[in-house]
């Protein structure tokens, strides 16, 4: 139970720097996430608040306290590596016992709390089996359990479900939140899928190069992202050219393919280099002879692409102009979407926004 | 974070024992080396460049050491490969029986092989009187090179039988389906995984037939070696400031030092992580194939066993004084092992024991610092750490007494320096195999443990070690055996009551008496390997963890 | 009480010599290194700073005087010949080698027995005479200079012609004996436990232009942990009973001339032998020149 | 290109048998998805027919010809391995090279082709670098590059995008297909994610335990799931125990919490152990005043719980009876779920659907 400070740090790896002067406050007791693509510092932050990188500069502190220079062991986090980390010669009972051994909990302690903790996992049949005889994600749900059975103070998850299904996900992740709520654990998580974090988490932070892009609620940060990067990176988005006739108040009116549009302003100023962002979800489709009259937020468009999704089918559009618009129609109650090719009116959210570009 | 505390310790306690074991030892070897009549001098270098006999020396040296290492390679790679990753019919012998090569000191050795290939030998008399076929003499160059590949094969296999399996499976299946048939995917992916291991391992050989001196002094006295001319000088019965004596094993150090110089660069570099714990799986061959290959490995190990046998025939054989009469057999050979035999088994056992331990605990913990840990004092403990390789035995135990008699400490004419000596020459073998086992572990997997709440020190006790474990064991096994038969250091070292079994050997063999010498040699051979093979037959020991 | 000796003779030797103490001197605890006598010497010079051995057993008196430094003068109550008893006694004789020539006739392929050192430089025994290195071993440079009193400098060329010269001294009984070579020039003790041991093709030939004798010493340490302990066992080692019981089991001939040789090994008596007068202190003076010589005539030869 | 047959064929760790007497085939230049739990042997199927394993019984063939006992190097298949399996000796551009370099392509065109994959996979900057100094997402686009570079007959992907973002992994996936189509590679893509299993695939396989479940065109196996099993893993849905008044043609009839409810029948007959499997999206909450007259498919409900989702808002919703809904609600156009606690009327498309229960 602790708030973790990261303040002005610096993390190079041979010289270079990965992180270059980046702070940001973890609430304590929070589930908070750190988002990004492939190779933006992800895991490099989560090894610096664990204590195996030291920070050329800049502090980390728990609840407080600075830990820069206290040793890994002493930090109490537990960590589910991205590689697992499995001990390879020891059982899966081993594995997942071995923190609770080094804290000489009694032995039939340790054995309820495994056994139990595996269960959870979904592994109770798999306790004397080797990592090595264990499915990518079975690998996956041993590392988890060893690192949340000892309860500690902060827990640091990178990708601990990647390798999991959804069902399995799902199942995981409120073990996950259970611990996180009953212990009061303040939780790290490391994802680079943007619906895990913006359903599991109370904060998100928003990587992009070693770079906070942006730290926010999940419904802020997928409402109103703060640039162009956050807007396309949480979120299947449309991000048109867009030139706004005027901003008042949070109203921000735009023409686009020749149509008016009302949009949210998301705190743009007249004169910002920005672009209109329009979710999948904020467009669709109307009925034959329903858009016919035209109006605001209404666009005529040619469909040229579909994508079965399962629950909904992604259509891509033309508008006037040339511009490419995505949508989703959701699948269900007969909605057949239009064939390639056919002419369609849109209409578009008045809850778009427009954002930043950077 | 890494590296704090337990680990600095670590490095200083580690630096700390090779300078006073190691270090200050050779410097002074060096420092006596620039003694000239009147203070410092090269004189002594320019002496030993300015002989003709002692430049061709440290050419045959060059040579010899080559022509060895490839020998021993040729020889000890296929048998590593077979055992570690073929299933043959006679894989058990074939694991454990290349030991015994380098259990027995290397001059009966020599002199069975003498017996049995030399100008009056067994086979060259038999094929001669029999068949008229004259064997090319054995003495001078083929001899040597004979003996001494036979004789070191056993280190390369040793070496790189735990590397052999712990290549990770998975890096072998990606490149056999990126279309690379068995033999690419060796060339290409194994191969160039064990070069390291393989680097090693021939540089150890190299250092030993550099080093070695018992086999050219008997097969190839013309060949003039820098080894038996530092030996000689070493053991000369005159005097003579020792300058030269300094300078010869000063060059002999420095030429295996290059080798130790040329193979960490070709090492550098690559340190690469695998993934352990998904060992190759064994290839069945084709019966009459296996047959075959399992076969011809068997003949040549047991042809490089052949003083084995002779050994054993003649610890049975009816001998006076330093006749041998073949074909009487008798007991009397053994009659005076109970006088001496007692006290030199105890002690060899207790040496071994503690330098296997000592070396094997030792070596693993440099290996780790000088691997995962690195600084610049790894990098000095890294060399230090090798260069007891290039010392031969005689030196080392000449500088160790130099430098520890007297003074705050004197740790000469007791057990705790003859340990010492065994320790410090057997430790960088400890190094080698476990470097190799260390690259295949994850950095992960010790930060795992230490994320559990477990500190540095104690994480590695209790992830790494057992992860070692195979190569600690295969470490182990080395130092034990090679200490059990170390005759070099120790004999120079020894005081009243501490005498070990190859020096009894020693003893007899250099009398003459090669009865008893052989009935002491058979009762080495079999108080290493009855222990041996207990362990693996009774407590199902895998002592090389080939499975 | 306690003595440590040093001993390079070997372990036949040794057991001799502990059995007679232990009949002599019941008290006498004797503690024994044994190893290569160079390597003794120099472990002894090495140990110099707190010594750990009292008596050293035995060198040829060149050698012993080149380590005068690290020994003790001690005059033993035993009377010897006054040539065995270095200076100030700071050695004591231990017994005396005699150069021989060592055949082993199932090789001599048609050659004819040599009778003495000359038959040796015909080209016939090329690559089949063997020999210590002079440069190492004490009883080799006895030989080398032996030779060069008697055939100068080009007995020595023709000798290196056809000679073979073995690093260890050691090497060349055995190697005789084992059929390696036909011929070696070496001592007669270690001959003579061949054809003791029963191994009949083994001949000992002493020279008829003469053989060389080189006598060997033992000598109290300086600094000794135990002095009184090693007087009283070089007195032993000197006396009559040891000396003969030495010989018996190594037939090295005893410095101690009460010893009565052919009685006890049937080996015939030094007067009996012609011998060449060698001045030990001239050897040694002149050692540096004829091992250059000696270096010389083997280069060439090669 | 070539059809892959997989003839009855069973796979054993140590006797333990884990593929027992399966068979597939996979049509020539197919993109044919392996979807399924972890530990179900997905893996296990494609070491199988990339030659890592021998059947214990059973036959694999290429294009009809036999390939049991062919060595796994002259198959001709690019695979990704799950766990990347990279030489860690060799650099990012050697890695990629390899299989290159044992067909003995020219050097210049090796150096074109690794360049232009590396460019594709996002990392041309990186072609120097050793695998130990990138990212777990990184290693895992040099493995796809490597595998994908040779252009092989057979393209097997072991979860090759589980450890990259959304953005990368719709890149890689576009790659991916334009392989497959340029060359008409038959490809075989393991994975455990259904959203992407139903985006990509020609068809796609649904395995159980080892076991196929079922094997179809991802709108069928969607919508027609085979069994429960098949209906839950490929997107959430719900599975309500009901009771078929009577099943005619294509049609059933059913009741649900007192209402009236028609649902395809989807093969069930009369007399089998059902569910009625309604997907998230094929219910949604009317309008107040909309739904108050009652009618077929309208139930009413309680929202229990309210679940951020971006582009959607999960509603769970408890029905007369005490049954449970869940439903998803796009969120665009100012749609604000109904808060918890308040009743609703639910319409359910009639496209919902009976399944098996097994
Ligand atoms: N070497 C092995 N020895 C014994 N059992 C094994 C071995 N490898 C895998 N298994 C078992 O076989 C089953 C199938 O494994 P497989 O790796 O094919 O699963 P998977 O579908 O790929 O799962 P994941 O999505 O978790 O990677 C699992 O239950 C696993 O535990
Ligand atoms: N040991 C290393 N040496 C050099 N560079 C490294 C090392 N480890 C990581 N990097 C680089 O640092 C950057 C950040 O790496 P990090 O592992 O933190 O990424 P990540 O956000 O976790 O990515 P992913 O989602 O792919 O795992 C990457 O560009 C990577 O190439
Ligand atoms: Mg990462
Ligand atoms: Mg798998």
């Amino acid at each position: 139970m602790a708030r973790i400070d990261i303040d002005d740090v610096v993390v190079t790896y041979g010289g270079r720097p990965v992180i270059d002067g980046q702070s940001m406050t973890i609430p304590d007791g929070c589930f908070f996430t750190i988002l990004g693509p492939s190779g933006c510092g992800k895991t490099t932050f989560l090894r610096l608040i664990a204590g195996f990188l030291a920070p050329a500069r800049g502090r980390v502190a728990f609840a407080g306290r600075d830990v820069t220079r206290l040793p890994a062991h002493r930090r109490d986090c537990g960590m589910v590596f991205q590689d697992y980390a499995l001990f390879p010669d020891r059982s899966v009972f081993e594995n997942v016992a071995y923190g609770l051994r080094a804290r000489h909990v009694p032995e039939s302690d340790i054995r309820r709390r495994v056994g139990a903790c595996l269960e959870r996992v979904e592994l109770a049949g798999f306790a004397d089996r080797l990592p090595a005889a264990l499915s990518g994600g079975q690998r996956q749900r041993v590392a988890l359990a060893r690192a949340l059975v000892i309860e500690p103070l902060v827990l640091l998850l990178d990708e601990p479900l990647s390798a999991l299904d959804a069902r399995l996900a799902a199942g995981m992740q409120s073990f996950v939140r259970d611990i996180q709520r009953d212990y009061g654990v303040t939780t790290v998580f490391v994802t680079h899928d943007q619906r895990m974090a913006l359903t599991m988490s109370d904060r998100v932070a928003l990587l992009r190069a070693g770079g906070v892009e942006q730290i926010a609620s999940p419904r802020e940060i997928y409402h109103r992202p703060r640039s162009t990067y956050a807007a396309d990176f949480l979120g299947a988005a449309n991000l048109l050219a867009v030139d706004p006739d005027g901003i008042r108040g949070e109203v921000a009116q735009c023409r686009l393919s020749g149509a008016r549009l009302a949009a949210h302003a998301n705190g743009c100023r007249p004169g910002d280099a920005v672009r209109l962002c329009i979710r999948e979800e904020e467009a669709r489709i109307l009925a034959p002879g329903a858009g016919d009259q035209g109006g605001d937020n209404r666009l005529a468009a040619t469909v040229t692409r579909l994508t079965f999704l399962g629950e909904a089918t992604r259509v891509e559009l033309r508008l006037q102009g040339g511009a490419a618009l995505r949508l989703i129609q959701p699948n269900g109650f007969g909605a057949t979407a239009p064939e390639p090719g056919s002419a369609v009116t849109v209409e578009i959210s008045p809850g778009c926004c427009l954002v930043r570009e950077v | 974070m890494r590296g704090l505390p337990v680990w600095t310790v670590a490095k200083l306690a580690c630096l700390a024992v090779l300078a006073a074991f190691v270090a200050v030892p050779l410097f002074r070897l060096f420092a006596l080396s620039l003694q000239g009549p009147e203070g410092w001098s090269l004189e002594g270098y320019r002496r030993f460049f300015a002989t003709p006999a002692l430049v061709d020396a440290l050419v045959n040296t060059v040579a010899l050491g080559l022509a060895t290492a490839l020998g021993a390679l040729l020889l000890g790679l296929p048998l590593a490969f077979a055992v570690a990753r073929l299933r043959l019919p006679c894989r058990g012998l074939l694991a454990l029986a290349p030991l015994a090569t380098f259990v027995l000191p290397d001059i009966i050795v020599t002199q069975s092989w003498l017996m049995v290939f030399g100008n009056n030998g067994l086979v060259t008399n038999l094929l001669n009187d029999r068949f008229g076929i004259a064997l090319p003499g054995f003495y001078g160059w083929t001899g040597l090179v004979f003996v001494m590949v036979l004789q070191h094969y056993g280190y390369v296999y040793l070496l790189v039988l735990a590397a052999f399996r712990g290549v990770d499976r998975s890096l072998e299946e990606a490149a056999t389906v990126l279309g690379s048939g068995p033999g690419r995917v060796w060339r290409t992916v194994t191969a160039r995984l064990l070069l390291p291991p393989v680097a090693t391992a021939a540089l150890i050989v190299f250092t030993l037939a550099v080093d070695n001196f018992g086999v050219p002094v008997i097969v190839a006295p013309r060949v003039p070696v820098l080894s038996v001319a530092a030996y000689n000088a070493f053991v000369s019965e005159f005097g003579g400031g020792g300058t030269m004596q300094a300078t010869m094993s000063v060059v002999l150090v420095a030429l295996v030092a290059l080798a130790l110089i040329l193979q960490k660069g070709l090492a550098r570099g690559r340190g690469y992580q695998m993934e352990a714990g998904r060992a190759p799986v064994r290839i069945d061959l084709p019966a009459p194939l296996a047959r075959l290959v399992g076969g011809g490995l068997a003949a040549m190990v047991l042809l490089s066993l052949l003083p084995v046998a002779v050994v054993a025939i003649g610890a049975f054989t009816h001998s006076i004084g330093p006749v041998l009469h073949w074909g009487r057999f008798s007991l009397g050979n053994f009659a005076s092992l109970a006088s001496f035999g007692a006290e030199a088994m105890r002690n060899s056992f207790g040496l071994a024991t503690l330098a296997s331990i000592a070396g094997v605990l030792f070596g693993t913990v440099l290996a780790w610092l000088s691997i995962k840990k690195r600084s610049g004092l790894t990098h000095l403990l890294d060399y230090l750490g090798l260069l007891p390789l290039a010392v031969s035995g005689t030196v080392l135990g000449i500088a160790l007494i130099n430098t520890w008699n007297g003074g705050w400490v004197a740790l000469t004419g007791g057990w705790v320096i003859m340990a010492i000596a065994c320790f410090i020459r057997r430790m960088p073998y400890a190094v080698n195999t476990t470097a190799s086992a260390v690259y295949q572990i994850r950095d992960s997997i010790e930060e795992a443990s230490i994320s559990l709440g477990v500190p540095p020190g104690r994480s590695f006790l209790k992830v790494v070690l057992p992860l070692l474990r195979p190569a600690m064991a295969g470490g182990a096994v080395f130092i034990w055996v090679t200490t059990l038969s170390e005759l070099s250091a120790t004999i120079v070292l020894y005081s009243p009551g501490l005498t070990t079994m190859p020096i009894q050997i020693y003893q007899q063999i250099d009398s003459g008496y090669m009865g008893p010498a052989s009935a002491y040699s058979l009762i080495l051979l079999l108080s290493i390997f009855l222990p041996l093979w207990l362990a693996t037959r009774i407590f199902g020991i895998r002592v090389f963890a080939t499975d | 009480e306690t003595a440590v000796l040093y001993a390079s003779n070997n372990s036949a030797a040794v057991d001799a010599l502990l059995k007679v103490v232990g009949d002599a001197a019941p008290d006498l605890e004797v503690e024994v290194v044994r190893g290569a006598t160079g390597a003794l010497l120099k472990r002894i010079e090495a140990e110099a700073a707190a010594p750990e051995a009292d008596l050293f057993w035995s060198a040829g008196f060149p050698t012993l005087a080149a380590y005068g430094a690290v020994l003790a003068p001690y005059h033993t109550r035993v009377e010897l010949p006054a040539d065995m008893v270095g200076p100030d006694g700071l050695w004591t004789g231990a017994n005396v080698h005699v150069m021989v020539l060592m055949v082993n006739d199932r090789r001599l392929d048609g050659r004819s027995m040599p009778a003495g050192w000359a038959d040796l430089f015909d080209p016939a025994w090329k690559g089949q005479v063997v020999i210590g290195d002079p440069a190492n071993s004490s009883s080799a440079y006895a030989q080398i200079y032996g030779l060069y009193q008697l055939f100068g400098r080009e007995g020595l060329e023709k000798l290196a012609r056809n000679v073979v010269v073995t690093g260890s001294s050691s090497n060349v009984y055995k190697s005789v004996a084992a059929g390696e070579f036909a011929a070696g020039i070496t001592m007669e003790y270690s001959a003579e436990a061949y054809v003791a041991g029963g191994q009949s093709e083994i001949r000992l030939v002493y020279p008829a232009e003469g053989t060389f004798l080189s006598p060997e010493g033992m000598a109290v340490v300086k600094g000794a942990p135990h002095p009184q302990a090693a007087q009283r066992l070089l007195d032993i080692m000197a006396s009559d009973a040891a000396q003969a019981a030495i010989f018996a089991a190594t037939w090295r001939r005893p410095a101690n001339d009460r010893v009565d040789v052919t009685a006890i090994a049937g080996l015939p008596r030094l007067a009996d032998l012609t011998v060449i007068a060698v001045d030990q202190d001239a050897a040694a003076r002149d050692r540096d020149q004829v091992l250059a010589i000696w270096q010389e005539v083997t280069a060439a030869a090669r």
